[in-house]
């Protein structure tokens, strides 16, 4: 059998590849990019940016848990127009999409942000109603329906590229907030951010992060982000960009069985810096050894009970 | 640069003061690596996070560490054998500047060891003061001895040398009147500001090594945060793993 | 120093040491009872019971993921008058305090268990509106405020002993039904039951699950329900028994400083037969190093930033 | 009664077609085991649950067991040196009863293990079918031949004895006119279902050993669900771990 077809369509952006790296574990590609070649990933997805720079929350900012990472960095990040003027057009003298992820005080900080970053050229826009780390925005706007639809109806007003809504994995129901969104007119959705969590230091008796709680992500939560990928594609028809906790190439077939178009890798990084190449390369090994010549037909190919 | 790779310890023993030393075949990293970068080291498959260790010394292809036992990654850290291939990460960070007719290297418990290779890289211009909690904690002395022109011993007990704290020792020199072109520190928090302070105080320029929680260890996740002072004067939070671990200590900000 | 005071209250049952055994993850005792001697512990909870006997759910029951395993038993039991007349007695037998963890399909059932329950003679009813394993009943108690409201009434009106109602994971804002468990006379909560998730099989592309999805339990939830547990103590005063892949004395610790006043050990008596004696040593050479002369004075002394 | 132990490891081999042999020093477990029952094993700390594997023989205070490779818990296993210790917890479950003039003991693959140490315990009584996928696949011919009166091989692609399942195998042994007091089959849940028909059309009294995931392994959590038939004559789910994994065949729901 020849090599199988790796490219796929996430909300109408051709990728050469499912993997794409999460927002937030994967700055804006110059670390990386010094571990491989950029130009073998599907896309990047860059560090969460805001309207204007945020210093982000004080340290420590991580701390261990059992098969996963708590995190509250809080957006740390040097503002749109920063990222415009100093980072992509680095990132652009890459073969790879580009895909911006950003998050508002206001609907309407949303909204200037997806006009900038498209007028800017980027991919696609991702917006983040998720962030457990900040006071105003983030999360707020993804635990509703009502919000999570007003920020993508404006979001979707605004850019020019196709806008893809992160969704929170802290709700009681998603496919309602996937169902508001999906009814704005959101190309994609991704998911999932990180769970809230928390570790306390049982000698000094302080919570290990200065922000007290903070966004659980690692392969702890990979049963928790397939099981949300699977509700959200049978409850919303929309491309789906699935992570969490993915970490291998089985992993990451997993997700796109159940239902993801695209799978992003973050934390796993944090071990292995070429995780995102690795993974790819399994995964083109088990549609090898399965016989399936594109991976895209992965995509929601799960067969319940 | 930085490289990833499957390390073979050559060497692993007990150094007393409940430290542990550990020799690894470094290949292309051995000749990347610099005095005051760190390391980041897997230590087991049941750990989601590498742990951060500075490089303390180099021979041939082969790196060096010396830590401390702190928590359940640096226990499994101490339980391997020789033989065996650590997943290591490195060099990472930016180490010391070193140069001048004279440097004044002040550690602090396990924060010696970085130092006693910055000290071997620059035999003829080095002196170190080294402060420990009592005699039985003190490690490396004799090789300390042997890099430097001098070496001061202080402990905060006197149980050793001096008694008292490495700022402590170091203004005494200070006060003396001894000319530094520079003074390294490395060691717990409390001491690195008392130390900035001091050199401060007679105006010697003073890097120190900071500790952070650590992510990715590249620069990519900005978890490794710490406070410092912007070109612009503002404060901002720079990143240990790639701005540091080492610092000029007039940019520290150290209450935050 | 002497040994530490063991001793702690949750909602006004007096146990001899804080460890107990989770409900679902301990049988009725017999099984872990050839391993150590039962009066050992602190309480155990027994299997979810239901008014008539149940099946459960078909097989596969369980998934193993990153630190984690997902279940879907589906709440096989007996039924209560079966438990009444051949387990309790014997379980009577050994000096530990017993608690039945009640599922009904309607509030009415719930007063009936508990009303059956508490003649029977045990010492705390655990009213669980929070498996997410069974179509009626269970989680679907548990997500809303009204009817976390309402079934906690119920039982609260027939039961003779104290009610302690446990709390599901898989809502928006956990404080919510805390809040309305507190209201209607709660004596105590217990969380977090297990956060759904499912695993799917990337050969046969089925779910492993033969339910399809199941609960994730173990040391993957950990900061999950450590976040809650510390949540729901800010918001409701009340006693909490804190479980969620609680594995060592240090985690049985750090729960107990969240805010629990005792803590159960499911999942991980699936690896180590003994965990829950082996967390109970380990939290007592925990306190004796800090110098801490009894348990109870952990509960909820974590100082946050 | 069943015990948790550490276990050191005296032999680890493999054993061709694919399978694995491990001996196992087993203290007071050795004693309690009887054949058809299991172990349940910790593989490695990066796995919660525990692996449930069928012990196979007995030497003195060691145990026997036989793997295939089927993803990381058994390829953990596999990867293990004589002299480490394994965390096991056993003798579990109920063994086969084995009792009569003359009993049949019909394995398929990696089923056949278990079957060789029940046969061993009964020699003078013992006859076995061993059915494998193809020559390459087939696994102590030699010491059943050894423990039994009479060894028939059978293989789905007929490349070693006869071609053909092993129902049909022991069918031909039927149909001759063999008289069996008993049937113990061990096997995929296909050949067992098979095996049963075969075994109640001839009125043979019939064992088999069932497989399920496991959490618990000593019955407190319900996780190892099979559908049987009750005293009562209707359908509940009986558990692997402690009803089982040897199941009266008549008992067993197939078709769940
Ligand atoms: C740049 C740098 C250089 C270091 N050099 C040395 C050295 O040469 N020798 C030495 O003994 N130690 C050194 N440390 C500290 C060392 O990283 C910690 O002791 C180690 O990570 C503890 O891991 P653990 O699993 O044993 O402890 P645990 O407390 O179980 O670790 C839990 C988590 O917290 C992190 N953590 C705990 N303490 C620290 C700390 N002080 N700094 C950073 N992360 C921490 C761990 O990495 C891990 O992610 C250095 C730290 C940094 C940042
Ligand atoms: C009573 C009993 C006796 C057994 N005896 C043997 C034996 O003698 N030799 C042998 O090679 N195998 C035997 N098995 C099957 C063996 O348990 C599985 O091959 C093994 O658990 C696979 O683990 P893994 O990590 O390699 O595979 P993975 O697929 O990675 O395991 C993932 C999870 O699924 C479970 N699992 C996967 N397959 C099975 C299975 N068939 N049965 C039960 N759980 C499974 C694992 O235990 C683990 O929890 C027996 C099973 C049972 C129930
Ligand atoms: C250190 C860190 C920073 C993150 N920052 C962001 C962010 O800025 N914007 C965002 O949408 N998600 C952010 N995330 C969430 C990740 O993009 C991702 O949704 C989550 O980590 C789950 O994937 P993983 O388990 O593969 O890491 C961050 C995660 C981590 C660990
Ligand atoms: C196999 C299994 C069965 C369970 N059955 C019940 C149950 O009957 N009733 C209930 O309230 N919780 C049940 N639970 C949830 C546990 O009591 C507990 O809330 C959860 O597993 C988290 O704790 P742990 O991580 O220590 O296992 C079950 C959990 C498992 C793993
Ligand atoms: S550890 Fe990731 S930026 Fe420093
Ligand atoms: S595995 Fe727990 S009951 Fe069988």
């Amino acid at each position: 059998m020849n090599k199988p077809n790796m490219e796929v369509t996430l909300g109408d952006v051709k990728l050469k590849n499912p993997i794409v790296t999460a927002s937030g574990t994967f700055g804006f590609g110059r670390e990386y990019g010094e571990f491989y070649d950029l130009s073998e990933l599907g896309a990047i997805c860059v560090k969460g940016l805001t309207l204007s720079p945020r210093q982000g929350n004080p340290p420590p900012r991580i701390a261990e848990t059992p098969a996963g990472a708590l995190n509250s960095v809080g957006l740390q990040n040097p503002g749109a127009d920063a990222f415009i003027l100093r980072e992509l057009p680095w990132l652009r003298g890459h073969a790879v999409k580009v895909i911006a992820n950003i998050s508002g005080n206001t609907a309407e900080e949303y909204g200037v942000l997806a006009e900038k970053l498209s007028d800017a050229g980027v991919d696609m826009i991702e917006v983040n109603i998720s962030c457990p780390n900040v006071k105003a925005g983030g999360l707020a706007f993804g635990t509703s329906p009502d919000s999570a639809a007003l920020v993508t109806r404006t979001v979707r007003r605004h850019s020019r590229v196709p806008v893809m809504v992160k969704l929170s994995p802290n709700v009681t129901d998603i496919t309602e907030i996937a169902r508001a969104a999906a009814g704005e007119g959101a190309d994609a959705l991704s998911l999932i951010n990180t769970l809230l969590g928390m570790r306390i230091d049982i000698r000094s008796r302080r919570p290990i992060l200065k922000n007290n709680m903070g966004g659980l992500s690692g392969p702890a939560v990979f049963p928790v982000a397939l099981r949300m990928v699977w509700q959200v594609k049978n409850a919303a028809n929309l491309p789906i960009l699935g992570m969490g906790g993915v970490a291998s190439g089985e992993d990451a077939a997993e997700m796109m069985l159940a239902g993801a178009s695209a799978v992003a890798v973050g934390t796993v990084c944090f071990s292995d810096p070429c995780a995102p190449l690795r993974i790819r390369r399994e995964l083109e090994e088990y549609l090898h050894n399965e016989g399936v010549d594109s991976v895209s037909k992965l995509t929601g190919a799960v067969k319940p009970w | 640069m930085s490289v990833q790779r499957l390390c073979r310890i050559t060497e692993l023993s007990e150094l007393g003061g409940g430290a542990f030393q550990l020799w690894f075949e470094a290949g292309e990293m051995a000749g990347l690596a610099q005095p005051g970068q760190f390391v980041h080291i897997q230590c087991g498959k049941e750990r989601l996070l590498r742990r951060p260790i500075s490089i303390c010394g180099r021979r041939g292809d082969e790196l060096r560490i010396i830590f401390d036992l702190r928590g359940k990654g640096t226990e499994w850290l101490s339980q391997r054998t020789a033989g065996e291939c650590l997943d290591v990460l490195g060099p990472l960070g930016r180490g010391f500047r070193l140069a001048g007719r004279r440097i004044l290297f002040v550690g602090g418990g396990m924060g010696t060891p970085p130092l006693l290779w910055a000290a071997q890289s620059v035999p003829e211009i080095a002196e170190a003061v080294l402060a420990f909690r009592c005699a039985d904690r003190a490690i490396l002395i004799g090789e300390f001895e042997a890099a430097c022109e001098q070496t001061h011993i202080t402990c905060d007990d006197g149980s050793l040398g001096a008694k008292g704290f490495a700022h402590e020792a170091a203004e005494r020199l200070l006060a003396a009147g001894k000319a530094y072109d520079g003074i390294c520190a490395c060691g717990p928090r409390a001491m690195l500001k008392a130390v900035a302070e001091t050199a401060a105080r007679y105006e010697v320029p003073c890097q120190v090594s900071l500790e952070e929680r650590m992510g990715c260890g590249v620069g990519a996740c900005l978890v490794c945060a710490c406070k410092t002072i912007g070109a612009d004067g503002a404060e901002e939070y720079s990143h240990v793993c790639k701005d540091g671990p080492v610092f000029d200590a007039e940019r520290v900000v150290w209450d935050e």
